[in-house]
C-alpha cells in the first residue's frame, strides 16, 4: 500500500487536523465525535445543512462546509458511515432554530445512522428533515435491493440547497428542493484501478492491465460489468448514455413528515430525460484520474448530450466525491430549471467550491 | 442457575474477545459482497463497550445493555452499528430494573432485540441479513423452552439454527445492505452479519456450559 | 497503460477541445498554434502574462488563464515544451500595447522557445520581458547543470503577477515582482508511483511496491534519492526542512533588459528563509495523490514551519502543477511580504483558481 | 559534382527517413537520462519538414534550409527544436541565395549552424550535448578538405569523428539540458542529442557515397 498517511488508524484524525489548520477562516473541526463546521455557526434564521458518511471521498463532504453550502459535515471512518452521536452534536452545533436539513446518501449504514440522529436531535427539541440522494443508475431496481446509491448528485444537492437555505428557504422548501434536485440527477461511473482502504491495507478488487469496472459505486464496491478496457469516447458515451437513457425510476423511500411529525415512506419517481432540457453535466474524477482526462471526457459528453438534445448550462469538472486514489470517472447530469440555475451560480465559499464571493 | 449483572458483563467480554478473533474473518467475508469492514466494525464497536462498561458495571442489567447499545450505535457507523445498537439498546429496554433473569426473561430480551433489528432495517427472512441467524435461533430457543428444555440446552438449540441459518445465506440474493448491490453476484458467498450475529448466539451457548460445569 | 484518452496523439488537441466547451465564458483556445486565452483578451491598457510548458501538468497552465492571472498558455505536447510560434501569436493575441510578460520554467527546452518567441514577437514590435522560475531545491549546485527546475513556485508567481498586472502595474514592475516571487519561492517534492506519458505507453521509472523516490522533477525525472517508503510524517519533514535550510542559492539567468533592449546575464541570490518569515505554504498532488493525504502532510508541515518560527499566512492545497496521474507531493514555502499577500487575495476567476469574484 | 537544390532537399528527406527508423533507439536514450522523447520529438520534426519541403524544392538551398529550420522550430519543442531549428536557420543564411554547392560551401554552412547551436544553449564542449559530436565532426571535415580531400572523403572522416564524440559522450556527466539534473547518475549512458546529430553527417556521408556511385 503506497500512501501518504502515517498510521492507518489514524488517517481520519489527522486529515481533520489539517483541514482545521488549513481553513481557520471557513470552518471549524470538532474532534469525539467528529465534525466539521461553519466557523459562524449557528447562522441567525438559517436552515442548517449537514450531510456526510464514510471518509475517503474527499472533498466531500467537509469540503463544502461554508457560506452556500453545507453547515456541517460528519465524517466516518473511511468507507464506513458516520454514528449518530456525530450528526447530533453537530445538529445542536449548527441548528439556530430554523431546523436541520440532514442530506443523506442512499446507503443502509448512512441512512440508519442518520434516522437514529435525526429522532435522538428531534428528543432534544431540534427540528430535523431528511432527504436520502439515491442516484445511480448502475443500481437496476430497487424492489428488491437498498435501491440506488447516492452519489454525484449529493455534491449538487448541497451546493444548490445551500444557496437555498442562504436564501432564506424554510426548511419546509429547503427539504423539497432537495428532493427535486435528487430526482433529476442521475450517475454513472468507472474505475481504471481499485483503491485500498487503509486499514485493510490492500486493494478492494483486482482489476488486470487491460481491464476496467463498469458501474462501480465510491466505496470501491465491484460495479455491474467488468470489460476490457476501451477509449475515452467509447467509455464516456456507456456512461452517457446509461444516464440518459436511463426510464423512470421509482422508489419509496423513508422521510421524516414535518407536518404529520412521524417517518413515512414516501414513493418517488425520477422523470427520464428529454429532448429540450437543460442540464447540468458533472465530470467527476474518482480521484487518481487528472484533469487532462477529465477535458477529454468531457468534451465526447458534450457531444453526445448536443446530440441527444440536450443543453449544457452549467458544469463542474474535477475530484469532488472521490475514492481514494482510485482512478476512474464518475458523470452526472442534473436536469435544471432556472431556481437551479440561479441557486448554483449563487455565492459559495468553501474549502473546496468556491465562487461569487 | 438465573443470569446475573455480571453474567451479563462477563458475556460482553466475552463477545468481544470473539469479534476480536473472528475480526478478519468476518472482514473477509465482507470483502466478497460489502466493503470489507464488519469485522473492523464490530470488533471497534465491542472495544468501545470495553471501555463504557466499568462505570455500569454494578448497574442493573438493562442499563448494562442499554449502555453496550449505545457504545455500539457510537463507535460501529454502517449498517452494522444502527442494527446491533438497537438490537442492544431495545433488549436493554426489555431488561430494565433487573438484576437477574430467567431463561424466559432470556428470550424475552432476545425477541425485542430481533425486533430492534427489524423495526431498524425492516429486512425479510431470506433477504441475506443477521436476521437470517437471529429469526431461527431464537424460534429454536422459544421451541426449547416450551418444550421444557433448561436454558443450556436452549442455547444449544437456538446455536446450532443460529449456525443453519448463517449458512443458508449462502445461495441467497441479497436484497438488504450493500450486498444487495451486487444482485446475482451475491450468491455463494456467506452473509457477514449473519455470521456475527451466530457468533454472538454461540458466545452466550458457550458461558451457559462454563456456568454449568 | 491506463488512461482515460483516446489515441495518444491526441491528448493535448481533446483536452483543449474540452476546455474549450466547458468554460466559453472564461477562455478561447486557438488550435494550430496551440494556446489559450483570455476570452476578453486584449485587455486595455493591461500587461499580458503568458506562460506555457509542456501539458500533463493540469490545470497549470491552461486552467489559470482569466481574469486576474493569465492572459494566454501555450501547451506544448506531454511534458515536452511548446513551441516559439504558439507564444508568438498568443502574444500578437492578447497583446494590448503595454507589453507581455512570459512566464518560464527553468527547463532548457522551454527557456529556449521562449526566448525565440520574445525575439520573434519584438521583431513584431511588441515589447516583452521574460522571467525564468527556478525554485526546485531537489537540484542542488547551478555552477555546472541548467540549474534548479521551475516548479510549484510558478503557480504562485502567475496568481500574484497576474493581480499585480491587473491593478495596472507596468512590464517593468510587473517582471520585477515576478523575479521577487521566484527567489522567495523554494520547492520540493517526491513521488510514490511513476507516471506514463501516453505516447510511450509505459511507466517512465519503475518503482518498487516499498520504495519512493525524493526530489522528482514534474515529468518524470528521476528525483535526488530513491529510498524505503517512510510515513507522511517522516516525508513530509525531510521536503520541508530540504525547503527551510536551504542555503542562499546563486545563479545566472538570460533575461532580456528593457531598458538596454538586449538579453542580459542577472545573477541573482535567493535569501534563505529565517525565523520571524511569513510565508505561503503550498502542498501539491502530482495528480494521482488524493486531497485526503494533503491535510495529513499540510497537518505536519504547520507543525514544523511553526518549529522553525516561520508563520503560515496563505495557503495553497490541491492538485496544481501535476505530472499526469504520479501520486507523490510537492511542498512549496513562499516568503510573503504585505504586498504580495494583497495580490494573493484579489479577484482571480480562472477555470482552476477562482475567488473574490 | 557540386551539390544542387535536389540533392538538399533529398537529404532532408533521407534524415526524416533515418530519425523514423531511430525514433525508438533515440527515446530510449533519452529515457536513461531524460525524458524519453528525443526520437519522438526529432520525427515529428522532420515529417513537419516534409510537409513543408514542396512548397519549396524549387527555390534555393538557403530558403529551402530556412524553411526547414523553421519547421523544426514550430513542431520539435524541447530543447532539441530551438537547437537543431536554429542550425538549419543559420545554415539557410549562410546559403542564401545558393543553388550549387562546393565542399567548401558545405563547410562553411555547417560551421554556421554549429555556431547557432552554440549561440542558442551555450554549451561547451565536453557537456554531454549534441555539440560534443557536431564539433569534432565539423573539425574533422575542414581538415581533410584543408589536406585535399575530397567531398566523400571528408564527410567520411566528419562522419568518424561524430561518431567518435558521440561515443565520447558516455563516461561525461551531463552539464546542460534536461541530463543535467541527474549529476553522476548521468555518467555510463550516450547523449541523445549527440546521437542524432551523428545521425544527420552520418546521412549526408551515404548520399555523398551513393551520388559518386
Ligand atoms: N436492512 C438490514 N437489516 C438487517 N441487517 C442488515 C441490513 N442491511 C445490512 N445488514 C447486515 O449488515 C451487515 C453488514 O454490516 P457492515 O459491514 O458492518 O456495514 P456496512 O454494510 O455499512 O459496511 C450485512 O452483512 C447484513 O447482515
Ligand atoms: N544547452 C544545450 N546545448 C546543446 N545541446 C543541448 C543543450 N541542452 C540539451 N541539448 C541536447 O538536447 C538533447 C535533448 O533533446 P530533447 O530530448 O529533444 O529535448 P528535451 O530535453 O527538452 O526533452 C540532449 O541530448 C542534448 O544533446
Ligand atoms: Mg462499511
Ligand atoms: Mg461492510
Ligand atoms: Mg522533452
Ligand atoms: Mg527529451
Amino acid at each position: 500500500m503506497k500512501k501518504l498517511i502515517n498510521k492507518p488508524e489514524d488517517v481520519v484524525k489527522e486529515e481533520l487536523e489539517g483541514m482545521a489548520l488549513a481553513f481557520p477562516e471557513l470552518i471549524k473541526v470538532h474532534f469525539e465525535p467528529n465534525y466539521i463546521y461553519r466557523a459562524d455557526a449557528p447562522v441567525k434564521g438559517k436552515v442548517a445543512l449537514i450531510s456526510g458518511g464514510g471518509s475517503g471521498h474527499e472533498p466531500m463532504h467537509g469540503g463544502f462546509v461554508g457560506m452556500g453550502m453545507l453547515d456541517a459535515a460528519c465524517p466516518g471512518e473511511v468507507f464506513t458511515s458516520p454514528t449518530p452521536d456525530q450528526m447530533l452534536e453537530a445538529a445542536k452545533t449548527v441548528n439556530s432554530g430554523a431546523g436541520i436539513l440532514y442530506i443523506v446518501k442512499n446507503y443502509t449504514g448512512d441512512v440508519m445512522n442518520f434516522e437514529m440522529a435525526a429522532d435522538m436531535a428531534r428528543a432534544e427539541g431540534i427540528q430535523v428533515a431528511n432527504i436520502i440522494i439515491d442516484d445511480d443508475v448502475a443500481v437496476k431496481d430497487s424492489l428488491y435491493t437498498a435501491g440506488r446509491r447516492g452519489v454525484g448528485t449529493t455534491v449538487l444537492a448541497e451546493k444548490i440547497c445551500g444557496a437555498a437555505a442562504e436564501k432564506g428557504y424554510d426548511l419546509k422548501q429547503v427539504a423539497e428542493l432537495c428532493r427535486k434536485v435528487n430526482i433529476n440527477g442521475r450517475s454513472m461511473g468507472m474505475a481504471l484501478t481499485s483503491c485500498t482502504v487503509p486499514a485493510a491495507g490492500k486493494p478492494t478488487f483486482d482489476l488486470a492491465e487491460d481491464e476496467m469496472e463498469i458501474g462501480i459505486g465510491i466505496h470501491g464496491e465491484p460495479g455491474r460489468t467488468r470489460m476490457k478496457l476501451k477509449s475515452a469516447d467509447e467509455i464516456t458515451e456507456m456512461l452517457a448514455l446509461s444516464i440518459i437513457e436511463d426510464e423512470a425510476y421509482t422508489r419509496t423511500v423513508r422521510e421524516w413528515d414535518l407536518e404529520r411529525e412521524e417517518w413515512v415512506d414516501v414513493e418517488m419517481t425520477d422523470p427520464p430525460f428529454e429532448a429540450g432540457d437543460k442540464v447540468l453535466a458533472f465530470v467527476n474524477s474518482m480521484g487518481g484520474t487528472p484533469l487532462i482526462e477529465l477535458f477529454i471526457i468531457y468534451r465526447k459528453l458534450y457531444e453526445i448530450c448536443e446530440k441527444k438534445g440536450l443543453t449544457i448550462v452549467r458544469n463542474l469538472i474535477g475530484p469532488y466525491i472521490t475514492s481514494l486514489e482510485m482512478q476512474g470517472v464518475s458523470i452526472t447530469l442534473l436536469k435544471m430549471d432556472e431556481e437551479m440555475v440561479e441557486l448554483w451560480d449563487a455565492p459559495v465559499k468553501t474549502p473546496s467550491m468556491r465562487w461569487g464571493v | 442457575m438465573p443470569i446475573t449483572t455480571s453474567d451479563v458483563s462477563e458475556y460482553l467480554r466475552k463477545v468481544a474477545e470473539v469479534l476480536a478473533e473472528n475480526k478478519e474473518y468476518l472482514t473477509e467475508l465482507d470483502s466478497a459482497i460489502g466493503d470489507a469492514d464488519h469485522g473492523i466494525n464490530m470488533d471497534r464497536g465491542f472495544q468501545n463497550v470495553l471501555r463504557k462498561l466499568p462505570a455500569v458495571e454494578d448497574k442493573d442489567i438493562g442499563t448494562i445493555l442499554k449502555t453496550a447499545g449505545m457504545a455500539l450505535v457510537s463507535s460501529v457507523g454502517g449498517a452494522s452499528g444502527p442494527l446491533y445498537g438497537t438490537a442492544f439498546m431495545q433488549a436493554g429496554m426489555a431488561a430494565a430494573g433487573k438484576r437477574e433473569l430467567a431463561a424466559e426473561d432470556l428470550l424475552a430480551i432476545l425477541e425485542a432485540a430481533l425486533k430492534g433489528v427489524l423495526m431498524r432495517g425492516r429486512a425479510n427472512l431470506g433477504d441475506k441479513t443477521m436476521v437470517d441467524a437471529l429469526t431461527p435461533a431464537i424460534d429454536a430457543m422459544r421451541e426449547a423452552l416450551e418444550n421444557g428444555a433448561d436454558l443450556t440446552e436452549a442455547l444449544d438449540k437456538a446455536t446450532a439454527a443460529a449456525e443453519e441459518g448463517m449458512k443458508a445465506t449462502i445461495p441467497l440474493i441479497a436484497k438488504k445492505g450493500r450486498a444487495s448491490y451486487l444482485g446475482e453476484r451475491s450468491i455463494g458467498h456467506q452473509d457477514p452479519g449473519a455470521t456475527s450475529s451466530y457468533l454472538l448466539i454461540r458466545t452466550m451457548a458457550e458461558m451457559a456450559h462454563a456456568k454449568q460445569a
